[in-house]
């Protein structure tokens, strides 16, 4: 993955329509959450009257700097920016927001020390979508229960939310957590193998499996599926993301439920807010939170699956 | 004299296609200015202020491990110890330790680190490639566990100051720490006994011991040295991002090698040297900034990825073919 | 890999095979690891767990055959993250249109011609070392995983939405006879293949000659460049079919799906005891050094290791398991 | 039985010995080198030469017997060690870096001590002509030829100030005139009262220069004597272990028809070469290094890509355009540099010997193993390899057997054409015999046979016919058994 750019509609090739100001989308794009984000850009830009351009930070934090002062090299009104890690774009957004450049912080809040290093945020809040799964844990099982939670990439900002906003809400509980662990990456095969391995040593002790994307949880339903027995096809899944697949599990799987986050609705707010950031306009507002669905087969009709 | 010239325009053809590919992006993008359609901003001082500035980590931890490669080994874990040293430096500096003797421990953990890879992979003959792609798995392991895989920012805003501290213009200390780590690695190597026991150990290690050059001791060396770049790029990094996270390395080792590779360093030891990979780390720095400037993601999403690939492998190609070429007409 | 072994061309007695095991750091980790995971861990002897371990097994061993034979020629692979990806997104993609047997094939093929493509830059360029093929190859894996990225968009593919008939897979997957998994079955035909190819063959001689000396073995009429040919094209193809399984266990195709591979089949290679350096190796060693990785994983999770520590002890015992090797060889050879 | 007066020894080996697995390459020797002398040591290949002066610099570890030099006992020494007690060395096979240039190499490892950059090329260039070796010291090595690299490793050994210079096998890659200046620089150091070992398989060279030879066989030291107190003949019986009337058989006759003809090869380096050979005939190739012998026959035998080639083989063209497809025509070559690209050393004996019939070895893709032992196991009996078994790796035999399995692996494929790039090289009297003997049976048998050798005598006594080769040109032909050697060599040197 390297930095780079494209401007806003497919087609408009360096001849970004005049006057209207650009929007720099910084984020992982081999991430399909978020190459999935940039076609929601794409797609409503010009409503929210931006100009967008996406740039690669390859997962990595040194890229990331490389891309932000890409963006501001180009002299990008703003910067939306999914960050790799909660901390390292702090002092590239700081220069940039002193450079009058508007950083919308997106996906993930603020961490409470970056609270000045992006002009506001718009944000799913993933310890909220921690404790929206243990929530739903509880509710499915008022006796109390037993599971297991896969988390996202080890080190990864969403992963470290969602397991704090998890771990928090069911201590002291009746639901035991009986073993966490991390893939080194968002790959369904290492989620399937985790969950191989817990299934070996836990048996019938899980009664859900917690796992932090719905790609993810693609594996652990393999694995589930590959013990054939009867306490297997019982085990509730929570999954993350809302995606194709999430909507899909949600109908397939006996007990799945999916806490969604709608990239359309995130990236929709992300232009606004920055549009009436760059406008100065009073209604603007700092912090911006879009409360999760929760997909579950009831709900599901309330709902239409993104196509990603 | 003439020998000089000779070996000086040597010097210049062997820096050939990593130099010639630079001269030509700047060309290209020179030309595209010219067109309104693909204007960009690519000369402008703060593009070309950041593109040093980006590319400074990468060049001092390229500055060890050119050293470690020129001596025929390999050293795949500084993208770990980066990431490790970054974590442990902004510890002890918000637990109170000041902050020139946090970077002191940091050195001497670097030390250590490379003190174990030149045992294991010096003194025991083992394969230098696994050995330090194992240290650094332990090593992100480490840090994994020191920060429960959370980044960690320094409280003390003086530690920012560090790297980011602009001097000449808008040029910040960074670029002079990494202007001044290539100058001591071009002089170590080109004028020290030890720098050129460094290419003999590298270019023929049989013949390098008989010849009297303590090998163990000089490939040994070079672990340290690039151990001790790749954790004052660890402090750097963290300096300049006030913050650090255990996972940032991840990519870091595979990339820094192939760049100084595509520098026209060799792997199997005993050519290159501290310029030819700066250009190499250049040339790969300008690419990915020219690409992104151009937005050629507006023709294909993913290509310029696609497009380094290809570039890599040409220099990389033609590299090989000249050496063929060359090899045939004798 | 007491001397005696190292030869060449077979007649591995039973003496030298049991040598081998006691002489053999590798299996005597892997020994200990599995003797304390099975005390602390009842559950590691279940049938159960040796199917998982089997199930895991998978990809990475077929990557790291296909490298066994590349890293014994001397020369190295990088470019199989890539087509690991790119055949898993075609695969899967083309299922609709071309049905899943010939979509197989197609991804199959993919990977044969990513392998011929890699072994005619080497050979025009006359990237003979091993350092010029390891990024030559680094960099097409880069134009693999692009081209995979760019051709589905960077879209997660689903095997699962097919519309038409997925048994192949399903098949390949969970299908087997009696505790032999269908997976397990193409496993073992890739490894006598692989076997006989190394110990019997010209074609095997003549890739192991080239790793020994590539001019000497030339000017004694040793056809290089088909060794070459040889070790990437199954190389590619090996990582195929290693798509092919990961697709058909995970039910999803994600452009990125091969970056661990990359590494991961190298150290199972080396871990093994194949040289890197070439002209010394096997494909039954990489069996044993897989085996290493994968049990280390598993019996791992198994004792409750946390991930962050699970880190450093995969590393930690990686270089352990090399370097007890290495002070192995050397009193070998004194 | 040291018959040497005057000085005290410089050196004084007592009873030392050395075993490898399956060898005993040291059996109780005892020597002594004494300042001022040239003390020539001869001895049929694995003999334990080479062994005994690694021992003395350091790289191997004597297992028994005591070593003293310069009046101190050696017991450990490291290769650091010996050079700066005065002891150098140049190894028989060569030992420079290829990737530096000339003058480090002759510094390396001192290169501050040196004076730098400047000192080193300086100081290089000074020495090398005092040896009258012309090459530029800025040059990379690799890009030397293999005489040049040899002149360039006794300036090497010069620039140590020592009291003992060992040189093993010093003139297998040196012509005549650099020759006659090694044997100038040996009288200059003799006169310095600085100690020589000479290692040689030319007994001409012995004779020609050396004070005191001793003469070695399977370990031991046979004996030690004045040059002037022992005669050829007895210096090579005691080598052998019997006596050899002739060093040379007698000329093999040879009336065939024309087999191979080269209608003309260019290079960058040769011009428009034109060659024939006739079948059963022994073809000569003299000439100075570096004046296109090689590249000639690299060129013909498809081992470097040329621009211009035609060739006829029985009277039609061939396409020749790797060995393999030389091989598949029945044509086969001994290559000069064994270590590059005649061995592989990791491998066992058997799979060396085996390399160029593997392919008529194959059935069906499969290699039939069986055969190949067996094949090793005759030709290793045919050409008196010493090993211990066809399955020990190559890397453990001496020079001398290493050369011997390399001509087995092309003796098996019974050539039509052998091409032989300084087959004796580094080659004992007692297995050159037997090599000339076998050319002898290969033409007999009707083979041919094109010989490239430094060593003028070989070359004379061996060929039906001798071409001097001068700067890329053919310029001369001989008939050897009229012509003189010197009407052959001021051929050779007269450049066009
Ligand atoms: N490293 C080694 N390992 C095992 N055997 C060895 C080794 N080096 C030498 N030998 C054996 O020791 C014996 C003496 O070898 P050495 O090289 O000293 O012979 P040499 O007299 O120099 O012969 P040549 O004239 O062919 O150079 C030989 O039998 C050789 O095979
Ligand atoms: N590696 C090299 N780089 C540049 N020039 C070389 C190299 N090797 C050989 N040459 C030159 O090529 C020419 C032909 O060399 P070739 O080896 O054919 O000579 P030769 O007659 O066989 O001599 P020799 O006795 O050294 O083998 C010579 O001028 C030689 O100096
Ligand atoms: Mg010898
Ligand atoms: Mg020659």
């Amino acid at each position: 993955g390297s930095g780079t750019a494209t401007p806003a509609a497919p087609g408009a090739a360096g001849s970004p329509a005049a006057g209207m100001p650009t929007l720099a989308f910084i984020a992982q794009m081999q991430n399909p959450s978020q190459a999935f984000s940039w076609k929601m850009y794409q797609k409503n830009a010009a409503k929210y009257g931006f100009n967008v351009i996406n740039l690669d930070n390859g997962g990595d934090v040194q890229k990331q700097t490389a891309a932000i002062n890409n963006a501001v090299a180009q002299k990008v009104a703003a910067i939306a920016i999914n960050p790799v890690d909660e901390a390292g774009y702090v002092p590239a957004t700081t220069a940039a927001m002193s450079g009058g450049v508007v950083v919308c912080l997106s996906m993930v809040p603020p961490a409470a020390a970056a609270i000045n290093a992006s002009t506001c945020s718009v944000s799913v809040d993933d310890i909220l979508g921690g404790q929206t799964a243990a929530k739903a844990i509880m509710a499915a099982f008022p006796n109390g229960a037993t599971g297991v939670e896969i988390g996202g990439q080890a080190g990864h900002v969403a992963a470290n939310n969602r397991h704090e906003g998890f771990s928090k809400a069911v201590a002291g509980t009746n639901i035991k957590v009986l073993d966490y662990k991390n893939p080194t990456a968002w790959d369904t095969a290492q989620a399937q193998a985790i969950a191989n391995d817990m299934i070996t040593k836990y048996g019938d002790k899980i009664q859900f499996i917690f796992c932090h994307w719905d790609n993810g949880a693609t594996g652990v339903i393999n694995a589930l599926k590959a013990v054939n027995q009867p306490w297997a096809n019982k085990v509730l899944i929570i999954g993350v993301d809302g995606n194709k697949t999430g909507f899909a599990q949600v109908q397939s799987w006996p007990n799945y439920i999916s806490i969604a986050q709608n990239a359309e609705t995130i990236t929709s707010k992300v232009m606004e807010q920055s549009m009436k950031w760059i406008k100065k306009d009073s209604s603007a507002v700092k912090a911006n939170i879009i409360p999760f669905d929760v997909i579950t087969k009831d709900t599901i009709a309330n709902f239409t699956a993104p196509e990603w | 004299m003439n020998a000089r010239i000779i070996e000086v325009s040597k010097t210049v053809l062997a820096l050939q296609k990593a130099f010639l590919a630079i001269i030509l992006v700047v060309l290209a993008m020179a030309v595209f200015n010219m067109i309104p359609a693909t204007r960009s901003e690519f000369f402008s001082q703060v593009n070309l202020v950041d593109l040093l500035k980006s590319s400074s980590i990468f060049l001092i931890l390229a500055m060890g491990e050119t050293v470690t490669l020129i001596a025929g080994g390999v050293d795949l874990s500084i993208g770990g110890l980066m990431a490790l040293t970054g974590v442990v430096v902004i510890q002890l500096i918000n637990a109170g330790v000041p902050i020139p003797v946090a970077i002191a421990l940091c050195l001497l953990l670097g030390l250590v680190v490379g003190a174990v890879n030149a045992f294991v992979s010096v003194y025991q003959r083992t394969e230098p490639f696994i050995i330090t792609l194992g240290m650094g798995i332990v090593l992100t392991g480490i840090g994994l566990q020191l920060t429960d895989a959370h980044p960690v920012t320094a409280t003390d805003q003086g530690f920012q100051s560090i790297a980011n501290t602009e001097i000449f213009g808008p040029v910040p200390i960074l670029v002079l720490v990494m202007l001044a780590v290539v100058a001591v690695v071009y002089w170590m190597l080109r004028n020290t006994s030890f720098g050129r026991n460094v290419y003999a150990v590298g270019g023929d290690y049989e013949v390098a011991k008989y010849s009297g050059i303590n090998v163990l001791r000089t490939k040994a060396a070079t672990y340290l040295i690039c151990s001790l770049t790749a954790t004052l790029g660890g402090v750097m990094l963290a300096s300049q991002l006030n913050s650090a996270s255990s996972i940032a390395g991840d990519n870091t080792p595979l990339y820094v090698v192939c760049a100084v590779v595509v520098g026209g360093t060799s792997v199997a030891g005993g050519i290159g040297g501290a310029i030819k990979s700066a250009i190499g780390l250049v040339l790969l720095g300008i690419l990915t900034n020219a690409f992104s400037m151009l937005r050629i993601d507006t023709l294909v999403s993913y290509l310029p990825t696609a497009l380094l690939g290809i570039i890599i492998v040409s220099i990389l190609w033609l590299d090989s073919y000249g050496r063929k070429r060359k090899r045939e007409a004798v | 890999m007491s001397a005696s072994t190292q030869r060449l061309g077979g007649r591995v007695n039973s003496q030298t095979a049991i040598n081998l095991l006691k002489s053999n750091p590798i299996f005597v980790a892997i020994a200990a690891l599995a003797v304390v995971t099975s005390f602390v861990e009842p559950q590691f002897l279940t049938g159960e767990n040796l199917n998982n371990i089997i199930r895991q097994f998978g990809t990475l061993i077929f990557a790291a055959l296909g490298m066994t034979l590349v890293i014994m020629a001397g020369f190295l692979d990088l470019s199989i993250g890539g087509i690991i990806g790119l055949v898993a997104v075609v695969t899967v993609t083309l299922i609709d249109t071309v049905g899943q047997g010939p979509a197989i094939l197609i991804g199959l093929s993919v990977g044969l011609g990513c392998g011929l493509l890699n072994s005619a830059l080497i050979i025009s360029s006359g990237a003979l070392t091993q350092a010029e093929s390891l990024f030559i190859t680094y960099g097409m894996s880069l134009v693999y995983g692009a081209a995979a990225l760019m051709y589905v968009q960077g879209v997660t593919q689903f095997l699962t939405y097919s519309k038409t008939s997925i048994a192949l897979f399903d098949t390949i997957n969970s299908g087997g006879i009696g505790f032999l998994s269908v997976s397990a079955m193409i496993f073992l035909v890739c490894l006598a293949i692989l076997y006989v190819i190394e110990r019997r063959t010209y074609a095997g001689r003549a890739i192991v000659l080239t790793g020994g000396n590539k001019v000497a073995a030339r000017l004694a009429g040793i056809p290089i460049s088909r060794s070459i040919v040889i070790i990437y094209s199954v190389s590619g193809v090996m990582a195929a079919i290693g798509a092919v399984v990961l697709v058909s266990r995970v039910t999803l195709a994600d452009p990125t799906m091969g970056t661990p591979y990359m590494t991961q089949a190298i150290l199972a290679v080396v871990v093994g005891g194949t040289a890197l350096i070439g002209g010394r190796g096997s494909v039954m060693w990489t069996v044993v050094g897989t085996l290493l990785l994968i049990l280390l994983n598993n019996c791992l999770n198994l004792l409750e290791v946390s991930t962050y520590v699970q880190y450093m002890l995969r590393g930690a015992i990686l270089i352990m398991a090399i370097w007890l090797d290495r002070v192995k060889q050397t009193s070998v050879s004194k | 039985m040291v018959v040497a007066s005057a000085p005290a020894a410089l050196l004084t080996i007592n009873d030392v010995s050395k075993a490898f697995p399956g060898v005993k390459a040291l059996d109780h020797v005892t020597l002594e080198v004494r300042p001022g002398r040239v003390h020539g040591i001869v001895g049929e290949n694995g003999a334990g030469k080479s062994t005994l002066m690694k021992i003395l610099s350091g790289v191997y570890e004597k297992d028994s017997g005591e070593i003293t030099f310069d009046g101190n006992v050696i017991d450990k020494v490291t290769p650091v060690e010996s050079m700066h007690m005065g002891l150098a060395i140049i190894y028989q096979e060569l030992n420079l870096v290829n990737t530096m240039s000339v003058g480090e190499n002759v510094f390396l490892g001192r290169f501050a001590e040196s004076g730098g950059r400047a000192g080193v090329h300086a100081k290089a260039r000074a020495l090398l002509d005092s040896i009258g070796c012309k090459v530029d010291t800025h040059k990379q090595v690799s890009e030397l030829s293999v005489s040049d690299k040899q002149m360039v490793e006794i300036a090497k050994a010069l620039s140590f100030d020592s009291k003992l210079i060992i040189m093993d096998e010093p003139s297998s890659s040196l012509t005549n005139d650099e020759m006659q200046k090694l044997i100038k620089i040996i009288h200059e150091l003799k006169a310095k009262g600085i100690a020589i070992i000479y290692i040689s398989h030319k007994l001409d060279e012995i004779f020609g220069f050396c004070d005191v030879v001793t003469v070695m066989r399977d370990g031991h030291v046979i004996d030690t004597r004045d040059v002037s107190s022992i005669t050829r003949n007895e210096m090579i019986s005691m080598m052998v272990g019997r006596t050899i009337e002739n060093e040379y058989p007698p000329r093999p006759e040879c009336a065939g028809e024309t087999i191979l003809e080269i209608k003309g090869i260019s290079t960058r380096k040769l011009r428009d070469v034109k060659l024939t050979l006739r079948k059963g005939e022994i073809l000569g190739l003299v000439g100075l290094v570096g004046s296109g012998r090689t590249e000639l026959v690299r060129a013909l035998f498809g081992a470097d890509r040329v621009a211009g080639k035609s060739i006829l083989l029985d009277g039609k063209p061939v396409e020749i355009n790797s060995p393999k497809d030389a091989i598949n025509l029945g044509l086969a070559m001994v290559p000069e540099d064994r270590k590059l690209q005649g061995l592989l050393l990791g491998f066992a004996v058997e799979q060396n010997i085996s390399l160029a019939v593997l392919a008529r070895l194959t059935k069906r893709g499969f290699i039939d193993t069986k055969g190949e032992s067996s094949i090793s196991d005759r030709q290793i009996k045919a050409l008196n390899i010493k090993t211990p078994s066809g399955r020990t790796k190559i890397r453990s035999l001496s020079g001398g057997n290493q050369q011997k399995a390399i001509l087995g692996r092309w003796l098996e494929m019974s050539p039509r054409v052998l091409i032989l790039d300084e087959p004796t090289k580094g080659i004992d009297v007692g297995a050159k015999y037997e090599i000339y003997l076998l050319m002898k049976k290969i033409v007999e048998d009707g083979g041919s046979i094109i010989l490239i050798s430094s060593e003028l005598p070989e070359v004379l006594h061996m060929s039906n016919r001798v071409n001097t080769i001068c700067d890329g040109r053919i310029n001369g032909e001989f008939d050897p058994a009229v012509a003189s050697a010197d009407e052959i060599m001021a051929k050779a040197f007269e450049f066009a």
